[in-house]
């Protein structure tokens, strides 16, 4: 299961890395919240899978699963809804001044 | 611990039920010809699954632990409430958005209500929010 | 008494919520904004005074004891630099009073300027790698608001890029992270420490260290410095300061951290890698800092001169070379504040961008024109200025691991970081003014006073070395003797 | 193009009462099953912005006059207050205390300071997620 | 502490005067400037006696001891000889000032840099700390700096400004790193300790290194070939500051310290070499381009360089003395010492007294141009006895000064001839002749100084202004100048009894019992080869004057863009538009770009470290089981993830990412992780809602112009990088040393009082990352609000674009 | 024997999810996918409850009715930004 679970979290890492290197805005937001899935599921993949019970002690027996892995992602997620959230509040502005979504109208002046 | 057998094997082929459902529905979602009668598979049929799956579910609990679900009640409650809802909405803004009927297609009696300044099916113009593109793939 | 080392974090953070209440009160929010400032530099200044009385300082929240809850570490390192920190911050905010303007007063600039500080304070003085993260995310969220806060064109262009690359730079944090606690199995740094020299460092564990490398090398702007000659040239002057001076220097100090306490048993892997990025670093931004007229560029470009600066110190990692990061790592701070501020107000006055379209600065502002003198000679490291100390020892450093062709480059840079401000300063402060007398704009008090201050404290850091020598050996022994540290958190 | 949302209204209504109602027992179930303050918070904010799809801006709002800037700053500081006043009792910071306290109705419960610190946390996240999404449904005027 | 007391008050009344402004004008500044130097000068005066007895004289203050940086002075003769310069000229070149510029000029900056080079240079020589020795170093390049560009708003004068500074802070910078090296080997900065360790060191790696480092400051201040390119530029600095730092101190600076640091590098004979050489060369490039200048002042900044380069080759010559073993013979050596240190007197002297009267010509004339002058003699009758006293003693001359080093000049030369060092014995014979053939330039460019601009037809006509002689205090210190090159030439011994020899004893400390460290100095002494060829030089260079018209060509066979100038001009701007080019070429402020960066390090460091360290590890025995429907859920992920990539609207995009984050619930709830997959899906939804909210003001996404070569590469660098992540995945799952910390939280009951693990990890165990994150979620809640609300005025000050 | 059949009906489930992920790929019309998208919320929920009940907890029950709730919110502002592009009007007319 491991290593099934790591593949797939190794291909939403290549889709997410091929989004971000695109030129949309959008599609890079999209590859970041794609990018924010695997690394939530690597952290739980890594910490081990179905290998206890679930971290409730009233509703289940030792031995229980690692409850720690879980604290984190909660805490991961929260901040990437947080950052996303602000990612796409950014990109409409963007859009209302400049017009553009594209990063290739992005650029900013040469300097000399 | 089985405190009753009977309904806990109800509570297992009720699942088993609503699991078939759920294909027959998947099989509607594949084969039915156009959104209007794909949504009738996607939410009366799979509703049907869900809704004897989760009773299953209920039952089972019910049966094997003693354990009486007011939660599963609440979710059966609330698909049975929202999935109506939603299969309303998504089919009224289907239409109103200008997806086609499947062709061969009885009459379009809405069609002059919504549309009184057209003429037939002209589809994708509408007002100005929503662009073509998001009604191809 | 311990609880006073989470106040540098848990102060600005209750003061700037506080603020919010306030939105339109703008007096009430500068003079608190100031009280918080003034007070965190009396609390670091309290609390290096008991750490070189009693040693380390460590607080466990909720009384968990480590390696369990987490924990804040104050040693010598973090609290200097929260101390300097706190210093340039405030300065940055006297500096903000009078050119930030209402608008953005009344966004809610101070209470993200106390949550940065906040994060800052939070990510040198942590103890625990995973709320090492959270406090860089309380740090760049601040600043992502902060960067974009004006919302013109080309601001909001840059943040993006800023934006986008620091949350990729947070995912491969989140993926090092998950690499290590599958390994190490543990989240405290001394625990990991303790774990890593248990079972040696071993090519895995190399390969994890390197993870960090990349993710605090893009912090840091080590080598992965694209995005800051963008995102530090478009924000106001004030806030432009505070991130040339506080932000890559957090990168830096995990790295130093980072590559000091728990993966220090490969250096010919890890640490032989990050002194030829800090080369290619110095050379790139050398390059940088000559390359373009345009005032900002320049200035951020030696921003990452400097990076490639200090971590070369750690690169070689003897002590001498570490205690010369440590000295120029405040130096930096402090100088690249009163760059920044100095190259705004220049542009304010003239409403140009470009040094070549300015001219004879001098004649209308003499004693700016004196002050971008003072801020050019420290950088460029001529004593009694605060940049010679650190050059020094880092060169002994470079010596003493005999990599002399570093040496060659690292000296050599300073040449060029002189060589970039003084056409500046020759071709906007020196020559003849095109503004005749009573058409200049007026420099107002408000802004050259925190200049003045900052040359003060370049002055002072330089002059008065001596006095913070205490506190950088205490520091530097700490480092370099990651059992002190690790018995500080992990006894009792 | 006349559009009318009678039926969504009127679902939305005994929906959203549902979805209160389980925010609140997550929040309080916290500390024994799956819950706790973030996912009430989170659960909250969802029941607030269906209202919001289904009714518009202005009536909500007459409903809940808030500013949810507000209620997120009070929520984070509850948060951090309630870390704040374990110092005040010398304790470490953040360190959490527990009494038993004999309640009228429902009898001898613990109230623990972990309680205020997860209604902060609720009520920061419940401030923000609002505070997000009207003022992106507002930000194009 | 006298001596601190001489160094401080410099920096106290350019302080002063800095700050007193405008209400003293009535007073001419200078005069208040003058006191110090003055001052200065009787202090060091009185203690004279003390210093010839014998006695240095050394007193510490602490600066930075724990790096061993302290201010210690340290006055011996040699330094005695510089105090007495820097204060004596100091004195004179102040009185002359006040005279020669108009109260219009900003004098308060100019007396305060003036005073604050005095100090620095004061610093310089009295210092016994390298580290402050070298503080005070940069500091005399800085005023130096300031002195080039007081008439800043000429560009010719920043220009100058901007090379003399950076060409003397390089050679500081690597004077630095000597010093820096020289600390490692001896673990001291006090030039006398390390000179005490010399035995130690000279076998030193670093020895070598450090000597070439020090010696490399050394020239660039004192204008050695090939640095010297910067003096003639400092001419540009009022005629007062190029009379005093940039011919009789500054300059001088690297012969102290050559001479300072003697005693440690001087028995290496590879220093002997390099001094030699490079003064050699100097004195004779020098001499060589002064001829063809048409600038007086130009002509002398030339001469200026070709004199110290004789002094520094006199200097390099009298280190043999080290080199070889202790003999009686070897006394004989010190006198090329002795005559340096003769001449470096004398030179500041005629120097200037020759640079006042330049500015006494430009000053009353407009020009100095030698070609638009002629036949000054008439008018300018005072100038013209300092010009001729100066320049005859440049010349070497009697009955001048110049004229007696001269000789000590040809005899140290002709000494080295035979000494027994050289292999080739050819080689030897270069010395006399490159200083006699110099020594011809050095004539005829004085003649020039004479004949051309105050003999000949008078050529007024040519300048607009009425000419007449300058203004008696104008001449007063030109003529002490004078009065003392000729003195000099009648008493050179009370000069060499006081001054040279404990100059002379600090230098040699070994030799100093020898009676003959310090010979006497005699105006004649007999038909010998040195008077010989003082005679030749006379004979070829009238001769060559004579002719100057016929062989001045041969300047032009130089082509202009190979000289020195023109490569400091090329490198300068070459490495502006380098870098330009450079930088400009990866910056493109393409997201992309830097994100390509980005990961493409990440795989060059991490990727190759990783393969190459052989980390990979692999095995399926921990495996967890995988059921059917996992096998499809897995697969439906996989499908719904690559299928994003080719969506053509941003729709059906963020609905797959719907079912991605489904996906991912589904997983948490198999894992066991109820509270994350609550959390998921409210987050995921309330993003979703996010996404379309965002998207009524986004445009649809258009499709993806990229190149082929783009997309390959992209797919190329994601593959690997998702490769990467899963390589290091599979080997950090087979790692398994460690147990787990998390144990620990499974007594949450009793340590926290909740049963929910995850939730009391959040709530308490590690609260504190909680109440961070709600500030993250609250500053992000914030943020957006000011993105909104906050919207740049329109024209409003945005400078860019 | 319940635990085979649940596998078989999970798989089955997710059988149909695969079926959906297809309708959302291939489309053509938005609100086919909005429609599959619901439906894969749905199927999830089964299959959710039918893994508590192999794995014996009841842990995942809260997750069931949330993921209903979510599901509809979802559905909701899909037809809504379809219908009218702005998910939450300042004034909704009735």
């Amino acid at each position: 299961m491991e290593t099934m679970m790591i593949l797939l979290i190794g291909v939403l890492v290549s889709v997410a890395t091929y989004l971000i290197l695109s030129k949309n805005v959008i599609r890079v937001i999209l590859g970041t919240a794609i990018l924010s899935h695997a690394v939530h599921l690597l952290i739980l993949t890594i910490a081990g899978v179905k290998k206890g019970n679930v971290p409730l002690l009233k509703e289940a027996e030792s031995p229980y699963t690692d409850a720690l892995p879980q604290a984190l992602i909660l805490t991961a997620i929260v901040i990437s809804f947080a950052v996303t959230a602000f990612v796409l509040v950014l990109a409409f502005r963007i859009y209302q001044t400049s017009k553009s979504d594209d990063f290739e109208s992005l650029r900013g002046q040469k300097y000399e | 611990m089985s405190v009753n057998p009977i309904l806990e094997w109800t509570g297992v082929l009720l699942i088993l039920v609503g699991s078939l459902m759920s294909v027959v529905s998947a099989f509607g979602i594949i084969r039915l010809p156009d959104i209007y009668t794909r949504s009738h598979a996607a939410t009366k049929s799979s509703t049907l699954a869900v809704l004897l799956s989760l009773l299953g579910a209920f039952l089972y609990f019910w049966a094997h632990d003693g354990f009486f679900s007011i939660r599963i009640l609440l979710g059966i409650l609330f698909v049975f409430l929202t999935a109506p809802v939603a299969g309303h909405l998504i089919c009224r803004a289907a239409y109103r958005s200008g997806v086609k009927l499947a062709e061969g297609s009885g009459d379009d009696e809405l069609h002059h209500v919504l549309f009184p300044d057209k003429k037939d099916d002209d589809s994708s113009n509408r007002s100005s929010t929503i662009t073509k593109e998001e009604s191809l793939l | 008494m311990n609880n006073l080392v989470v106040m540098p974090l848990v102060v600005p953070i209750m003061i700037g919520i506080v603020l919010v209440f306030l939105k339109n009160h703008i007096r009430v929010q500068r003079a608190l904004s100031l009280i918080t400032m003034l007070s965190l530099i009396f609390i670091s200044i309290v609390l290096l005074e008991n750490i070189q009385a009693s040693g380390i300082m460590r607080l466990d929240f909720g009384g968990w004891l480590p390696p369990y809850g987490i924990s804040f570490v104050a040693d010598s390192f973090a609290i200097l630099l929260v101390l300097i920190a706190s210093i340039v911050t405030l300065i940055c905010l006297i500096y903000a009073y009078s050119s930030i303007g209402e608008r953005h007063e009344k966004m809610y600039f101070y209470p993200f300027v106390l949550f940065m500080i906040a994060g800052v304070n939070g990510s040198f003085m942590t103890g625990d790698i995973f709320n090492l993260f959270v406090c860089f995310e309380v740090m760049l969220l601040a600043s992502y608001a902060l960067i974009a806060l004006g919302g013109n064109k080309k601001q909001l262009r840059e943040s993006l890029k800023y934006v986008l690359i620091n949350v990729l730079a947070s995912w491969f944090f989140l993926v090092a992270l998950a690499f290590l606690y599958g390994t190490l199995g543990t989240l405290n740094m001394a625990h990991l420490s303790v774990r890593v020299a248990e079972e040696g460092q071993d090519a895995l564990l190399t390969t994890i260290s390197l993870l960090f490398l990349v993710v605090f090398a893009l912090k840091a702007g080590l080598l992965l410095f694209f995005w800051l000659p963008g995102s530090y040239s478009v924000p106001p002057t004030a806030v432009a300061a505070l991130f040339g001076a506080l932000l890559t220097k957090v990168g830096i100090y995990a790295l130093i951290r980072m590559f000091t306490l728990v993966f220090y048993h490969k250096p010919e892997v890890t640490h032989i890698l990050i002194e030829g990025m800090s080369v290619v670093t110095i050379i790139a931004g050398c390059l940088g800092a000559i390359a373009y007229k345009d005032l900002r560029q320049v200035v951020a470009y030696n921003v990452v001169i400097g990076v490639g600066f200090v971590l070369m110190g750690l690169g070689v990692a003897t002590d001498s070379s570490l205690q010369g990061s440590i000295y120029y790592l405040m130096h930096d701070m402090i100088a690249k504040a009163m760059l920044f501020l100095i190259v705004g107000t220049m542009i304010n006055l003239t409403g140009e961008k470009r040094f070549d379209r300015m001219s004879g600065l001098i004649r209308h502002y003499p004693l700016f024109g004196w002050l971008f003198f003072i801020v050019m000679i420290s950088l460029a490291g001529i004593p009694p200025f605060s940049g010679f100390v650190g050059k020094i020892l880092i060169g002994q450093g470079l010596i003493e691991a005999e990599s002399y062709v570093v040496l060659a480059i690292a000296f050599f840079s300073s040449v060029v970081v002189l060589y970039s401000l003084l056409r500046v300063f020759l071709q906007a402060i020196f020559g003849e003014t095109s503004v005749s007398i009573g058409d200049e704009k007026p420099l107002p008090k408000g802004q050259l006073i925190p200049i003045l201050l900052l040359a003060c404290c370049t002055f002072g850091l330089g002059f008065g070395a001596e006095g913070f020598s205490s506190f950088v050996e205490d520091a530097t022994k700490t480092i370099v003797n990651p059992e002190i540290y690790i018995q500080a958190v992990l006894e009792k | 193009m006349k559009t009318n949302d009678v039926i969504l209204k009127t679902v939305t209504k005994v929906v959203v009462f549902i979805i209160l109602t389980m925010a609140v027992y997550l929040f309080f179930s916290g500390h024994y099953s799956p819950g706790g303050g973030f996912i009430g918070g989170l659960v909250l904010a969802s029941a607030i912005v269906l209202m919001y799809l289904a009714a518009g801006i202005e009536i909500v709002h007459k409903g809940m006059p808030f500013d949810f800037k507000i209620i997120a700053a009070i929520g984070v500081l509850l948060a951090t207050g309630t870390g704040f006043a374990s110092v005040l009792f010398g304790q470490d910071f953040l360190t959490q205390a527990a009494i038993a306290v004999h309640f009228p109705l429902i009898g001898e419960k613990e109230l623990a300071s972990v309680v205020l610190f997860e209604a902060g946390v609720t009520l920061t996240v419940v401030g923000v997620v609002v505070t997000i999404i009207l003022n992106i449904s507002e930000g194009g005027e | 502490m006298t001596i601190h007391v001489a160094i401080i008050l410099p920096f106290l009344m350019a302080f002063i005067i800095s700050i007193i402004n405008k209400k003293f004008t009535k007073i001419h500044i200078g005069w208040l400037a003058l006191t110090v130097p003055i001052i200065v000068f009787i202090i060091l005066a009185r203690l004279i006696p003390i210093i010839a007895s014998g006695n240095p004289y050394t007193h510490t203050y602490q600066w930075i001891p724990s790096l061993d940086i302290n201010f210690t002075t340290y006055l011996d003769g040699l330094s005695m000889i510089f105090g007495l310069l820097i204060s004596g000229i100091g004195s004179l070149v102040v009185l002359y000032s006040i005279f020669y510029l108009s109260s219009k000029e900003s004098l308060q900056h100019f007396y305060c840099y003036l005073l604050l080079f005095m100090g620095a240079m004061l610093g310089v020589v009295f210092s016994d700390n390298l580290m402050v020795l070298y503080a005070f170093w940069e500091l005399t390049s800085v005023s130096s700096f300031l002195l080039i560009s007081f008439w800043h708003h000429r560009k010719a004068s920043r220009a100058g400004a901007q090379k003399s500074m950076l060409i003397t802070v390089t050679g500081g910078v690597s004077m630095l790193v000597g010093f820096i090296m020289l600390h490692m080997m001896t673990d001291s900065y006090s030039v006398h300790e390390i000179i005490h360790q010399i035995e130690h060191i000279s076998e030193h790696e670093l020895f070598i290194p450090a000597m070439i480092l020090i010696l490399l400051g050394a020239f660039t201040k004192s204008a050695q070939f090939p640095f010297h390119i910067w003096l003639p530029d400092a001419m540009e600095a009022p005629t007062p500051v190029s009379a005093y730092l940039h011919s009789a101190t500054m300059v001088k600076a690297g012969i102290y310290l050559v001479a300072r640091l003697s005693p440690i590098f001087g028995g290496e004979m590879l220093w002997f070499w390099i001094v030699t050489t490079v003064g050699l060369i100097t004195l004779f490039w020098g001499s060589f381009n002064a001829v063809k200048q048409t600038d007086l002042k130009a002509l002398l900044a030339f001469s200026t360089v070709s004199q110290l380069g004789l002094i520094m080759s006199l200097v390099g010559m009298g280190s043999v003395a080290y080199a070889l073993d202790f003999e009686a013979d070897t006394v004989i050596y010190t006198q090329a010492t002795f005559a340096a240190l003769f001449h470096l007197i004398n030179h500041s002297t005629f120097k200037g007294a020759l640079f006042m009267m330049v500015g006494i010509v430009d000053h009353e004339v407009g020009t100095r141009d030698i070609r638009r002058l002629g036949g000054l003699m008439s008018i300018m009758p005072l100038t013209f006895t300092v010009a001729v006293i100066g320049s005859l003693s440049m010349a070497g001359m009697p009955p001048f000064n110049g004229f007696l080093s001269k000789e000590l000049f040809f005899a140290a030369v002709l000494h080295i001839k035979d000494l027994n060092l050289f292999s080739i014995s050819s080689v030897g014979i270069l010395f006399p002749v490159i200083a006699w053939i110099a020594s011809v330039f050095t004539f005829i460019y004085c003649m020039i100084i004479i004949f051309k601009a105050f003999l000949g037809r008078p050529l007024i006509q040519k300048v607009e202004r009425p000419v007449h002689e300058a203004p008696f205090p104008l001449l007063v210190a030109p003529f002490i100048l004078c009065i003392m090159v000729i003195s000099l030439f009648f008493f050179p011994n009370t000069l060499g009894k006081y001054i040279l020899k404990p100059a002379m004893v600090s230098i040699y400390p070994n030799l100093a019992p020898a009676q003959k460290l310090t010979p006497e100095i005699h105006a004649w002494h007999g038909i010998n080869t040195e008077i010989l060829m003082t005679i030749a030089v006379i004979l070829i260079g009238t001769i060559l004057y004579r002719l100057l018209g016929k062989w001045m060509g041969i300047y032009r066979f130089y082509p202009p863009n190979w000289s020195l100038n023109a490569l400091y001009v090329n490198v300068i701007s070459g490495s502006e538009s380098l870098s330009n080019k450079v930088t400009n070429s990866y910056m493109t402020g393409l997201l992309r770009h830097y994100a390509f960066y980005i990961y493409s390090f990440f795989i060059f460091s991490v990727g190759v470290f990783f393969f190459y360290s052989g980390a990979f590890s692999f095995s399926t025995e921990n495996n967890a089981s995988i059921e059917w429907y996992e096998w499809i859920l897995i697969g439906v992920m996989l499908l719904a993830a690559i299928s994003i990539l080719f969506v053509k609207s941003r729709i059906t995009a963020v609905i797959l990412n719907g079912v991605l984050g489904f996906g991912v619930t589904f997983f948490f709830v198999l894992f066991r992780a109820p509270d994350l997959a609550l959390t998921q899906l409210v987050v995921e939804s309330v993003t979703t809602v996010l996404f379309l909210l965002c998207f009524y003001y986004l445009p649809e996404w258009s499709t993806e112009k990229l190149s082929i070569s783009t997309k390959i590469s992209n797919s190329i660098i994601s593959i690997t990088v998702g490769a990467l992540v899963v390589v290091i995945s599979l080997a950090v799952l087979n790692f398994d040393k460690f147990e787990r910390i998390s144990k620990y939280f499974e007594d949450a009951y009793n340590l926290a009082g909740g049963a929910n693990i995850v939730n009391t990890i959040l709530g308490d165990f590690r609260g504190f990352d909680t109440m961070l994150e709600v500030v993250v979620l609250f500053i992000a809640g914030l943020g957006v609000y000011t993105l909104i609300k906050f919207k740049a005025k329109k024209g409003g000050t945005d400078f860019e674009d | 024997m319940t635990e085979k059949i649940l596998i078989l009906s999970l798989v089955l489930f997710s059988i149909t999810i695969i079926v959906a992920l297809f309708r959302i790929i291939r489309g053509p019309s938005m609100p086919d996918r909005v429609v599959a998208l619901d439906m894969i919320g749905v199927t999830l929920l089964s299959m959710i409850a039918i893994v508590s009940i192999l794995l014996k907890t009841k842990a995942f029950l809260e997750v069931i009715l949330i993921l209903g709730i979510l599901s509809f919110i979802g559905t909701i502002a899909f037809s809504k930004y379809l219908e009218r592009g702005k998910i939450i009007e300042r004034k909704s007319d009735s």
